[in-house]
């Protein structure tokens, strides 16, 4: 199990490999990556502020009972903070499991909990100025299911 | 004394990331309604309870749980990770 | 989109890179990888048959309809046939989409029809003989889901 | 003539992997039970239809679909991809 979080930009194909490598008793493995969306152009990049010491805490948290409720043989957050441009990546997760239901079931977890739980705030930097992005209705919903 | 964290808009509108308070609040909700009559900055980023979150040392909690013991407070939006 | 029925190895490093370059207009990317499990040591390896020409069709039907209905932005299949070792991966799927619930459960839908629907029979080669690997009733009552 | 394939262990029971049939039966049902006659080989591949899936033309059908106009027919066990 490994959690980093960085200023610095990881390497999606790199950080796979590495996973899947060690995942040696698991049948299947899920990544989730999530991306820097910039639909129509008009996004300069992204600023994430995160609260050092919590954030390590409450996603370890996360971890440990993922890992528990799914059997996972392995699981791996990367998530950065700091400035962003469009098209990079903001983090990632990766599960092992024995059988793909639990992987993919512990991987939506893992990302219904970052979104909601884990102290990240994300702003959005325009040519019209920055705004904070709101948090959705929907990811606080999402984790009434699990 | 009770160290006070901000984080995004909260910080913006109260103009600071940290500070140190001398309190005797009891709760979140006390310690607000003190900070709130030291400037309006305060009043500004506190306005509105409902869309905002605490942290006691570092783990989420409520407005009305006890301030006994607590080193640090923070104070934010809904968090916005992933 | 791209589909890919091969034999050889591939790098799901380098193609999950090549496929989170292309998805620009993304914001959530997920991968599943299967890979040959090999909990007590006791397999040797996996022979994968296929019916080649109709798992072109069927994959590539699978994936059309996953495009559809989740609005994705890309999608990519990689199955390999023939001889497998244990800790090899067997193929993998990719889904890019907006928003992360679509790439989830685009990438489930694809792995559940890939499982069912597309013309691959597996066989476990172990110490004491060789034994094909039996179809799930749970892989069959998850199509049911879509 | 119709072109018959065998995968997986219904190709390991019958002993090849395709071949060509001089066939008048209408679905693959009547087709099996004419195979069934040939070799015991064809009985034991076929002896239960619940564990088979059959495809025409390379697109899965059932065993009572009319085999008029199909070039090429094919049996094998469920599938066990990913």
């Amino acid at each position: 199990m490994r959690l980093s979080v960085q200023p610095q930009p990881f390497d999606l194909g790199a950080e796979s490999n590495a996973f899947a490598a060690q995942a040696n008793r698991a049948g299947a493995i899920v990544t989730f990556t999530g991306i820097v969306r910039n639909t129509d152009g008009a996004l300069i990049g992204m600023e994430i502020e995160h609260y050092p010491g919590m954030t390590e805490v409450a996603i370890a948290a996360i971890m440990d009972t993922a890992m528990a409720r799914w059997s996972l043989t392995d699981a791996l957050v990367i998530h950065r903070h700091g400035s962003l441009a469009p098209g990079e990546a903001i983090m990632m997760v990766a599960t092992a499991a024995p059988h793909r239901a639990a992987a993919f079931a512990a991987a939506e977890f893992l990302m219904d909990y970052l979104k909601s739980r884990a102290p990240f705030w994300k702003k959005e930097v325009g040519e019209n100025g920055a705004e904070w992005v709101a948090a959705l209705h929907d990811d606080e919903q999402s984790l009434a299911r699990w | 004394m009770i160290d006070v964290l901000y984080f995004a808009w909260v910080r913006e509108r109260i103009g600071l990331p940290r500070e140190t308070v001398q309190t005797e609040a009891a709760t979140a909700r006390d310690l607000i309604a003190e900070l709130i009559l030291r400037d309006e900055r305060y009043a500004l980023a506190f306005a509105d309870l409902k869309s905002l979150r605490v942290a006691l040392d570092q783990k989420l909690s409520n407005f009305d749980a006890p301030l006994h013991g607590v080193r640090e407070i923070a104070f934010f939006p809904p968090m916005t990770g992933g």
